[in-house]
């Protein structure tokens, strides 16, 4: 699903970004909570695993390529808000060594396979344990999650292309593409996560965030034999997260971003063209199907050409990102002074 | 622990290219990308510029042409995409050797062909002149969050182990008169599949233990200086400041002489 | 004057819920050598990575040098205490040995020429200097151990903790390993099975037997006492006696 | 009568040009107990691993039985030759210890009950049947081990060839794994850095040294020559003479 350069047109990539350095921001504020010393390996084996389960690429039909996401794994193993950032990770490194998947397309790549999938992952898995906390619950609830996380992301991507795709698909035949080959994939993914979780479940418990539980009490031996059973320890439950409601305005923020400023501001008006042709008036239209498509990209609105438009709408995408993680590494720091002076004072 | 993927992607060398620091490297291809995307597809002239640029830099830093192209395989979806959509595209149909093509689409593909190319060259470019570490420091020296380079490092380096792990898998399982060839042992690389998640994570946790236990917070010491010189930004600056100049030169011309 | 290393009552289980140690009471003082034994699967090594907050007690205290080993105090443990691993591999992890070598003194912040020649010291030390240059993971598995302890050399932390640092020497390292712990002034504590090693290079021994110190006392005493050997499977080689 | 292990000439560099055997010949008869002796990085391991066909000859010629190691005879060669590693980790992989030691027997073509005790047996002489059903990477170093030698026994392989067996293992293991070795009627090669080991256990012994075999002989005559032995990092532990 990885969306290359020049895919979407500059409103949906820039309106995409802006979500998605949005919700990197946020999921750095959470995962604070999530990650210590010893989960951080995690989120790296993680983010490796995810990496390696999206190699298995192949094409789609009518849409981009297809291949299993990782998101919903992702999120049971370390918590939605590092699944988040382990996504970005995949996706950051796979553009900028890899070649997978285009620099400025990154905000579209995070918000479809980092946010939306994590998001609808985490929804379901969280949905179904909240009442049942078996073992087998658990890997129940892992293949649920998995296996409708990947078709949500390929709606949430035929949405995006039905506003700012620059490819002149029918949406009908991208929507049963994408659809019908997620649909599949969702079935191989959520098979390979229920196996996945399954088999951390039985040696590593511990390392199953979505599955934080009991452990069992200590025994403690004299040198007489005499034996003692410490106390029970705390139980530490996963927290809750109404902050994680932050992000589902936030996907729907990039619809409408990405809508309005598509059809107002773009010059590409290609997505109410669309409307217009299914709504009827299409043949007035067509007659001018040739000058939009091909005007799109150099004709200008308002005297600007779109090619200065577009460096100025990704630079703002890409200062906005720089901003707030700018600002969250500030913030960072300063919890981290003030724990060493924590620290120092002891 | 060992081997393998990296060094497919990076090839050691010692040119400009390669001692530049990796965060010029780093912005200058980003930069690169942005002045790419935002070229109009019609100016093809300016991407015929721009993929001499990159053929420059290629040049520059000693990486053959065969190298670049096995490393463009991870583009064959898109490729493979791209030429779907003048069959299935809507608008305006031209006949082209006896097939009827959507010419919007055959816009569409070229635009995507085109500018997904160069971001691939250039991305490959950057891969095969700086080493997967460095560029995470160059992350780092970009201000990408801590968590973020914390996590990625994290992930190359399990790379590296559950490669490492694979390895002694299959010579475990070979010495003890294994051989793969038949389908009825793919429930047996099945089942010590599952073991390698564990193992692998395992294997790396532990070795992230010894970092902790001498003295490792979470960034790793930076023991040579990689700040960049002015002139080293301005070397790096040729790229992205090169393109720039074809693109507003392209916008002065065709200004000049009007769309046709 | 405050122990070395102390711990008390420390129990611990692995999160599979395998319980490895049930209640660990030792003290060592400053600037002793005393060798931990005991049987395979003893605790040893669960109880050593609590030395230095790898692990973390399930129940009970570990002190180092007077401070209670927990989040806070972390770095400062970490600082005094050096660690080397029974497996060399999970030690090792840089790309080269002289990066390997000075990841360690150079968090603690050491830089240009005095960090060159801690990591030159360390390796001739062990006699890996030539490999200075080469991966870790291409060499031999004794190469690996002595690249280990020069990791942690290099650091020159006050205490040091030791598991099986001779496995897989050659003899020469291993006489060579004993001489350079008899010339630190460092608290030492060394997790062996080679028991003849212990009484060249320990004064004082413990014995850690299912998850608890069995005994505790002066290395030549302990072994001889056969009927105390035997009980937790030790015995001295064939060959060997306490003279 | 062909010999159990016969090696000519045989030289080999790893792929990152380091050499690491230099011609190496030697010729072990059925049915003798020999080992392999030698300072670290001599070249040992990378000798042993191209018994049975792990590595493969840059130069020269193994051959097993009469028969000479190439992709052909493979499956046959690691039938005859049981390979215990010197990493325990290199060589367990599966979920459970029970999968890990029936691997081999299983690929062997046994199955059923016939494997099961074969398991169990391999287990209980190793004294690790009680944790059959634990996944082997959550032992101890020590307990690795002893199942990386249980997989390897399971095999009933007429030539085993040990890469420093005894090392790690608590005193009683190390005896107990002699007794073994003396019970079976196999050829053996065994890597040891452990001499009055290999005396107790090998009435002959090799002293693999820069890539080339340096000395070859009876044991007791090789440790006795204390000049030969401080010629290649080899010495006998304090207190220990050859009677
Ligand atoms: N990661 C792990 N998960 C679960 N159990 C473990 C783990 N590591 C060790 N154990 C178990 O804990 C107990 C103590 O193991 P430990 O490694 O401390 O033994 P040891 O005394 O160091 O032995 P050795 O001499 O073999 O190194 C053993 O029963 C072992 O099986
Ligand atoms: N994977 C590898 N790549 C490159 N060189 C290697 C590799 N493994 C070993 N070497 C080198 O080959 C030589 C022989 O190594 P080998 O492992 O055979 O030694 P050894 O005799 O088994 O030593 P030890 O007693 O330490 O186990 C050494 O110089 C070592 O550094
Ligand atoms: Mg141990
Ligand atoms: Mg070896």
């Amino acid at each position: 699903m990885h969306v290359p350069d020049g895919f979407f047109n500059l409103a949906v990539s820039v309106s995409a970004g802006a979500v998605a350095a949005a919700g990197v921001a946020v999921c750095l504020r959470g995962a604070r909570r999530e990650l210590d010393d010893r989960t951080a390996p995690m989120a790296g084996l993680v983010a490796a695993f995810v990496f390696a389960v999206q190699m298995l690429n192949f094409p789609v039909a009518a849409g981009t390529s297809g291949h299993l996401l990782g998101g919903a794994l992702a999120a049971i193993l370390v918590g939605p808000y590092t699944a988040v950032l382990c996504m970005a990770v995949v996706l950051l490194v796979q553009g900028f060594f890899f070649a997978d998947g285009g620099l400025t397309a990154l905000g579209v790549n995070i918000t479809l396979m980092g946010l939306v999938t994590v998001l609808v992952g985490w929804g379901v898995f969280r949905l179904i344990t909240r009442t049942v906390r078996s073992r087998a619950a658990i890997t129940a609830a892992s293949f649920a999650a998995a296996l409708v996380s990947v078709p949500a992301s390929a709606l949430v991507f035929t949405l995006l292309f039905w506003i700012g795709g620059t490819a002149p698909i029918e949406i009908g035949t991208v929507a049963a593409a994408m659809g019908g080959v997620h649909t599949l994939i969702g079935i191989g993914e959520g098979l390979i996560t229920a196996v996945t979780v399954g088999t951390v479940l039985a040696t590593r418990p511990d390392l199953v965030y979505g599955a934080r539980g009991l452990a069992a009490p200590l025994v403690l031996r004299g040198a007489d034999g005499d034996r003692v059973v410490t106390p029970e320890p705390e139980v530490r439950a996963p927290a809750r997260r109404p902050a994680l409601l932050f992000l589902l305005p936030g996907v729907v923020v990039t619809f409408v971003l990405a809508g309005v400023v598509s059809v107002f501001a773009s010059g590409d008006p290609d997505g109410l063209e669309r409307v217009a042709e299914d709504e009827g008036f299409g043949d007035q239209a067509t007659d001018h199907a040739f000058g939009t498509w091909t005007l799109a990209d150099y004709g200008d609105v308002a005297g600007i050409p779109v090619g200065v438009a577009g460096v100025v709408g990704v630079a703002a995408t890409l200062i906005v990102a720089g901003a707030v993680g700018y600002a969250v590494r500030r913030r960072n720091r300063g919890h981290d002074r003030d724990r060493d002076h924590g620290r120092l004072s002891v | 622990m060992s081997s393998g993927h990296h060094h497919q992607l990076y090839r050691a060398g010692d040119t400009p290219v390669h001692r530049l620091p990796p965060q010029c490297k780093l912005a200058a291809v980003a930069a690169f990308a942005l002045v790419v995307v935002a070229t109009p597809r019609e100016w093809f002239a300016a991407f015929g510029a721009y993929a001499l640029l990159l053929a420059a830099v290629a040049v520059t830093a000693r990486i053959p042409a065969g190298f670049v192209l096995r490393r463009m395989v991870i583009e064959i979806p898109f490729v493979l995409f791209a030429l779907a959509i003048p069959f299935i595209g809507t608008g305006e149909r031209v006949q082209v050797v006896g097939l009827s093509l959507s010419l919007p689409g055959l816009w569409a593909a070229w635009n995507i062909l085109a500018k997904a190319t160069l971001g691939v060259v250039a991305s490959i470019l950057l891969a095969a002149t700086t080493e997967p570490r460095m560029l995470l420091l160059g992350a780092q020296r970009l201000r990408l969050p801590p968590m973020l380079v914390q996590i990625a490092m994290f992930m190359l380096r399990y790379m590296d182990v559950i490669l490492d792990e694979m390895r002694r898998m299959r010579v475990a399982r070979e010495s003890r008169g294994f051989t793969a060839r038949d389908a009825r042992h793919i429930p047996v690389v099945a089942r010590s599949a599952g073991a390698l998640f564990i193992r692998s994570y395992e294997r790396g946790e532990r070795v992230h233990l010894a970092m902790l236990s001498r003295g490792y917070t979470g960034s790793m010491p930076v023991i040579q200086d990689l700040t960049p010189s002015a002139g080293q930004w301005l070397v790096a600056g040729t790229l992205p400041g090169a393109a720039l100049a074809v693109l507003l030169g392209a916008w002065g011309l065709t200004g000049v002489w009007g769309v046709s | 004057m405050t122990a070395s290393l102390e711990v008390s009552r420390l129990a611990y289980a692995y999160p599979d819920g395998t319980q490895a140690l049930f209640g660990v009471d030792l003290r060592i003082e400053r600037g002793e050598r005393v060798a931990l034994l005991g049987p395979n699967g003893a605790g040893k090594t669960t109880l050593v990575m609590h030395l230095n907050g790898i692990l973390t007690a399930g129940h009970g205290t570990v002190t180092v040098a007077g401070l209670p080993v927990s989040k806070d105090s972390l770095k400062e443990i970490r600082r005094r205490v050096g660690l080397v691993f029974q497996d060399p591999d999970d030690q090792l992890f840089m790309p080269t040995v002289r990066d390997d070598v000075a990841f360690g003194p150079a968090n603690l912040g050491l830089r240009g020429e005095e960090l060159q020649q801690r990591v030159k010291d360390a390796l001739t030390r062990v006699g890996m200097l030539e490999a200075i240059d080469r991966p870790p993971h291409h060499l031999s598995f004794g190469q690996r151990r002595r690249v280990a302890v020069a990791t942690v050399l290099a650091m020159e932390p006050e205490i040091l903790v030791l598991d099986e640092p001779s496995s897989n020497l050659d003899p020469a390292s291993r006489r060579e390993l004993a001489e350079i712990l008899r010339s630190l002034d460092v608290t030492v504590l060394m997790v062996t099975h080679d028991l003849p090693y212990a009484l060249e290079l320990c004064e004082r021994s413990l014995i850690l037997s299912g998850g608890v110190i069995a005994a505790d006392g002066p290395t030549r005493t302990i072994l001889a006492d056969a009927e105390l050997l035997a009980g937790h499977r030790l015995e001295l080689p064939y060959g060997f006696s306490v003279a």
